[in-house]
């Protein structure tokens, strides 16, 4: 189904979203005005858009510890996600997630995960409660090519395509694992071989191409909803900055020509897009900018609301355990 | 009252609450034909070995508005599944600030004594115990057993069920009808006035007989079994402790950072429980090994009778100390 | 490497011991002479025979819950493994193990094992040791088609093939886990399959019958010794048998026919194998049944050896928790 | 004596066994360019995210000859591999008649207060404890960690050994040359009159400036270091207790079935110590919830010296039960 021209400008928006956002953690984090770890998504923006323009609000996806770029693309509130960064009480999780947790249970985001590979089961779990529920809902489930070493990726993958789960399987293969190339921890390094073991399709897609991915996507969501079951969607991207930051970054060991070619206009999954945009009449440059400043003004917004938002009572301290 | 076994208590409970709550549904690597048969195998679903897998189903699923009950066999397969147990299912409602609930039972059965050797004669509830946001439920009898499942179902948590293999042919009396038993709440399945024994599944039953036997020589204990693990209702056992001064835990588990530790920990750090404690407490539990094959080194590493007994004389000849109550 | 006539004769030796052992081993259990759970291995001999007829008597083994054939086809003694079915202190674990962990390291056996996959990592680290040892040992791993559902199937394909570990991972698809087929379990039910995902040849194999068996089984510990890493045998069996006992045997749900047509003369490894002896003259019938009965001595041999043996001394509980 | 980071410590132990015996090999999913350099990349090897298997492959190299070193990174990814060290690790030697040994190391990082979430803030010590056939390590000093993780290398069993991670950049001072830590020995780590304070890993370090500051009060406090887990140095424990009279057990895991639990339960078991204990023990433990990300939270779900204080104070204010020794 071809986009209108609003979905081409909402998708660009969130490019940018997601960009600035992680963008500013960084500086937040160095700046020490927010805690714990922080995994910028910076470069792989286009993945989590193409995938969740294939979704429909109902949808659910899980997510990992590069998670912000998945919640934006769903529709978290930027606000709350920043509050959650700043560790306050308005943050998604009460503060007491952090970056490594954010969920919107309401708009279908069943979590990021601190464990490589561990939102996968979740994922499945939720795919099996929309067939269950038999009113077309789909999961997508977002995991990295590191992901792929761990046994819960095989076991998920059998059973969602065993019992035909509405699911898209997304490796988001930015070729590194932390500081590893892929080739260092894989015996072959085309992901999507895996598929045919599992009965599925296995599609690879240029992964900053948003409309690509997007395209791919869609068909597999169809064929989810058609009740064929799953599908492994293979995203080949890059990540732009290091891997991690808690203090500081941790030292990006890339080859640094390589990572200089992502980084280039024509293969940023934002210029890029942007450059799509423009080049074909869908928006003017200066629709492009003023998209940027609006998101910078968000950005600046939901920092405001983080810092206005208190921190955590510690009295509260065993509220949220369990459920009555 | 009508007996049947602890098994058929567990079988009427997941049927009772299939039938009672549509959103119930049910996932095993074996296959339960006579379920499958009357709910159909869309909500009993059979499973790939890939304990891993399925018990982050279940917990994906409970996210998302079923109430699964996973069986994973027995509890050394959990093992394979450690991840999304500890990392997800104890740790993901409070870590989400509590926006959603993951109403999701874990059943699976533990034990030695079965000449089955180290590996499947495991009974590590105290692993689960200490992660903070599962509940843990360990009955020992048919009713118990059944009250505490449906329960369990119903609950809005993740709950670790755990079915002692040895007491699976065990028979006891079982109400007709609606029948639950509230998670946490201790029971006192003797009165006595010597010397508290608390007991965790079939050593339950093993305390009711040496109660039996001591009575004999005029020795009256008190055998209180705790039912829940999670949250252990301490204040009963405390109860308890404080009126006999003696405290004996009998657990098939090897004692150390075991369910034992814990009950005697709660019962010393307790300061009115601590004074009326008119001997050292004392853990009658496995040996430190793993359950080994052959049938007199197992039963030399499991508790028995005699090990019971022993312990309650122990506490009961440690007359140094006065009873503070000089009663 | 074509074998020689007492090759071929010692090959059919070893199918029929661990037939009759595993025979005996069910009538003992229904007998409650010796204790805990037996799971035969009748119709599955040429599997274990084939591969470890591929194997030197330093290469070494990992073995499952179904496990007696691979210890006998490795060449363990069967009166220490009778004497361990009886609990005794002569049995290969003094009497601590049992039928599911008999082991012999001193020719390579390195259990047997009650966790259906976790042998497969612990195989590994053996062909790492022999990587390092640089001598060219190999090592087997056997599984069953159950165990493909495991995680730990997909890490060690992938982790042996990455580092090409001197390893066979030896499938023995006997069409049921437990009382489920294959096909209920898995997505798809080549196993082979998987193979290519890891950058590794799969073949699969008829695995009833001991020669064909050897001979792929010879040709994956070539390729292992030379360095160039693991193969996935698949071999294609059948159980004859019930999937376990303890005090009587599970119930056995597979359709009658298809058992039927399994235990047929020139499909059972065993007979197999005799006539392919008789007809080509390797050896008669005569000869055939001498070896029968020698084996059936040597049974009963073992049973007294056993029987003859005490039980462990309840004092000796705690040795042999911690080395020195 | 030179003073070193607890990090330092911990890589000179590797880099001088991996020198002295060349079985000592390495694994682990985070690369280690200095020891690849030294030691090359057959000794030195990378993993792939793959902890259950590699878990199992320590232990098969182990078994087969070498004496592998494992590093899990945090005890978080552990929970992946448990199969491989519950069913396997803990079991392979006993229950096959100890005919071959297991010599692999286990090290992982533990621990909260670094901000980071329930997932990567935990301290399940107590978990691996209850195995039998483990030795379970978690040193407090820069000293005891380089002496212990020699010993843990050269010892033929499976050993975990935790690393806490707010002691990684502590210093201390380090012998030079040749110096061990025997396993199973506790340490005195400050001597004191009044009361005990068995502290863990991170909280040996508070348990130290809790004693410092009570000294102005004319409180006399004696820290003690258990730095084996398994086996438990029970007898200098007990020693510790039967001469003041009161015990406090700190630690950062949560209380329930805890090593704090354990070692409770160790000292109130036993006749003698039992008599000498004046007050009730206290566990200073984390609150019972996963370790939460923000900061005013995190500290209060941590136990700190306010809390070691105050539970100093009323095991010392418990005057209600007269010292049995009169002294
Ligand atoms: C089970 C587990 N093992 C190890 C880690 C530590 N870890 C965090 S991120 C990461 C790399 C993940 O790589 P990949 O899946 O490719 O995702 P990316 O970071 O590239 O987005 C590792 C090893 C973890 N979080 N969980
Ligand atoms: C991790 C784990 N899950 C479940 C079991 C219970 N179990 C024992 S044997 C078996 C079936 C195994 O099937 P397969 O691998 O095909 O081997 P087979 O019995 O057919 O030889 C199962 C499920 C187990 N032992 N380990
Ligand atoms: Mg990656
Ligand atoms: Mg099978």
């Amino acid at each position: 189904m071809a986009l209108t021209q609003a979905e081409l400008v909402e998708i660009f928006r969130k490019l940018v979203l997601i960009r600035e956002f992680d963008l500013l953690a960084v500086e937040l984090r160095t700046a020490k005005r927010i805690y714990g770890a922080v995994h910028p998504y910076v470069g792989e923006e286009a993945v989590a858009v193409g995938v969740c323009a294939a979704l429909r609000p109902t949808d659910r996806i899980t997510s990992t510890h590069r998670g912000h770029g998945h919640c934006i693309a769903k529709g978290a509130d930027v606000n709350r996600m920043m509050a959650e960064l700043f560790g306050r009480v308005d943050g998604y999780c009460k503060g007491k997630g952090g970056s490594m947790h954010i969920a919107d249970f309401g708009i279908g985001i069943l979590g990021a995960n601190g464990i490589v590979a561990g939102g996968m089961p979740i994922a499945c779990g939720a795919a099996l409660a929309a067939q269950l529920e038999d009113a077309g809902g789909v999961t997508a489930c977002f995991f990295g090519d590191g992901a792929t070493g761990e046994g819960e990726f095989h076991e998920t993958l059998n059973i969602a395509s065993l019992w035909k789960l509405p699911l898209l399987f997304v490796c988001e293969n930015n070729r590194y694992g932390a500081g590893n190339a892929v080739e260092s921890v894989r015996a072959q390094t085309d992901i999507s071989l895996h598929a045919p073991a599992y009965g599925m399709p296995g599609v690879s897609v240029d992964g900053n191409d948003v409309l690509a991915v997007r395209d791919a996507a869609s068909e597999a969501v169809e064929r989810a909803r058609r009740g064929d079951g799953p599908t492994l969607l293979h995203c080949k991207t890059f990540r732009m900055l290091f891997h991690a930051m808690r203090d500081a970054p941790q030292p990006d060991m890339r080859p640094t020509d390589v990572v200089a070619a992502w980084r280039g206009r024509d293969r940023d999954p934002v210029t890029r897009f942007e450059d799509h945009l423009t080049s074909r009449g869908i928006a003017t440059a200066v629709e492009a900018q003023r998209i940027r400043d609006a998101v910078k003004r968000d950005l600046e917004a939901a920092v405001a609301f983080a810092e206005a938002s208190p921190y955590p009572d510690p009295h509260d301290l065993l509220v949220d355990m369990f459920a009555e | 009252m009508r007996e049947i076994t602890f098994a058929q208590a567990l079988e009427e409970a997941l049927i009772e609450e299939m039938e009672r709550d549509e959103r119930v549904i049910t996932m095993a690597t074996q296959r339960a034909p006579a379920l499958e048969n009357k709910f159909g195998d869309k909500r009993v679903r059979f499973t790939p070995i890939s304990e891993a897998a399925f018990t982050g189903i279940g917990l994906g699923a409970a996210g998302s508005g079923f109430r699964p009950v996973v069986h994973w066999g027995m509890v050394t397969f959990s093992f394979v599944a450690m991840d999304q147990i500890v990392n997800q299912a104890s740790k993901i409602r409070y870590m989400f600030g509590g926006q959603a609930d993951f109403p999701v039972t874990y059943r699976c059965s533990t034990g030695g004594g079965m000449q089955v050797a180290a590996q499947h004669s495991q009974s590590p509830y105290s692993m689960f115990m200490h992660l903070a946001g599962l509940k843990i439920l360990l009955p020992s009898m048919p009713a118990d057993a059944k009250g505490l499942l449906k329960s369990a179902i119903r609950d809005n948590n993740p709950v670790v069920f755990f079915e002692c293999s040895r007491l699976a042919s065990t028979t006891g009396p079982v109400p007709d009808g609606e029948h639950t038993v509230p998670i946490g709440v201790a029971d006192v399945k003797r009165a006595g006035r010597d010397v508290t024994i608390v007991g965790l599944a079939y050593y339950v039953r093993e305390a009711l007989a040496v109660a039996d036997t001591l009575t004999t020589e005029g020795i009256s204990v008190e055998v209180l079994d705790p039912r829940t693990l999670v949250p252990m209702d301490a204040a009963a056992i405390r109860a308890s402790v404080r009126k006999t001064g003696r405290l004996v835990v009998v657990d098939e588990a090897p004692a150390t950072c075991s369910a034992a530790s814990e009950i005697v920990a709660l019962v010393t750090e307790d300061p009115e429980t601590f004074r009326a404690l008119r001997a050292p407490v004392q853990r009658v539990c496995a040996a430190p090994v793993p359950v080994p094959f052959s049938p007199p080194l197992e039963q030399a590493a499991l508790p028995d009778r005699a090990r019971i007994t022993a312990a309650v004389r122990r506490v009961l000849e440690d007359a140094r100390r006065p009873d503070p109550l000089a009663r």
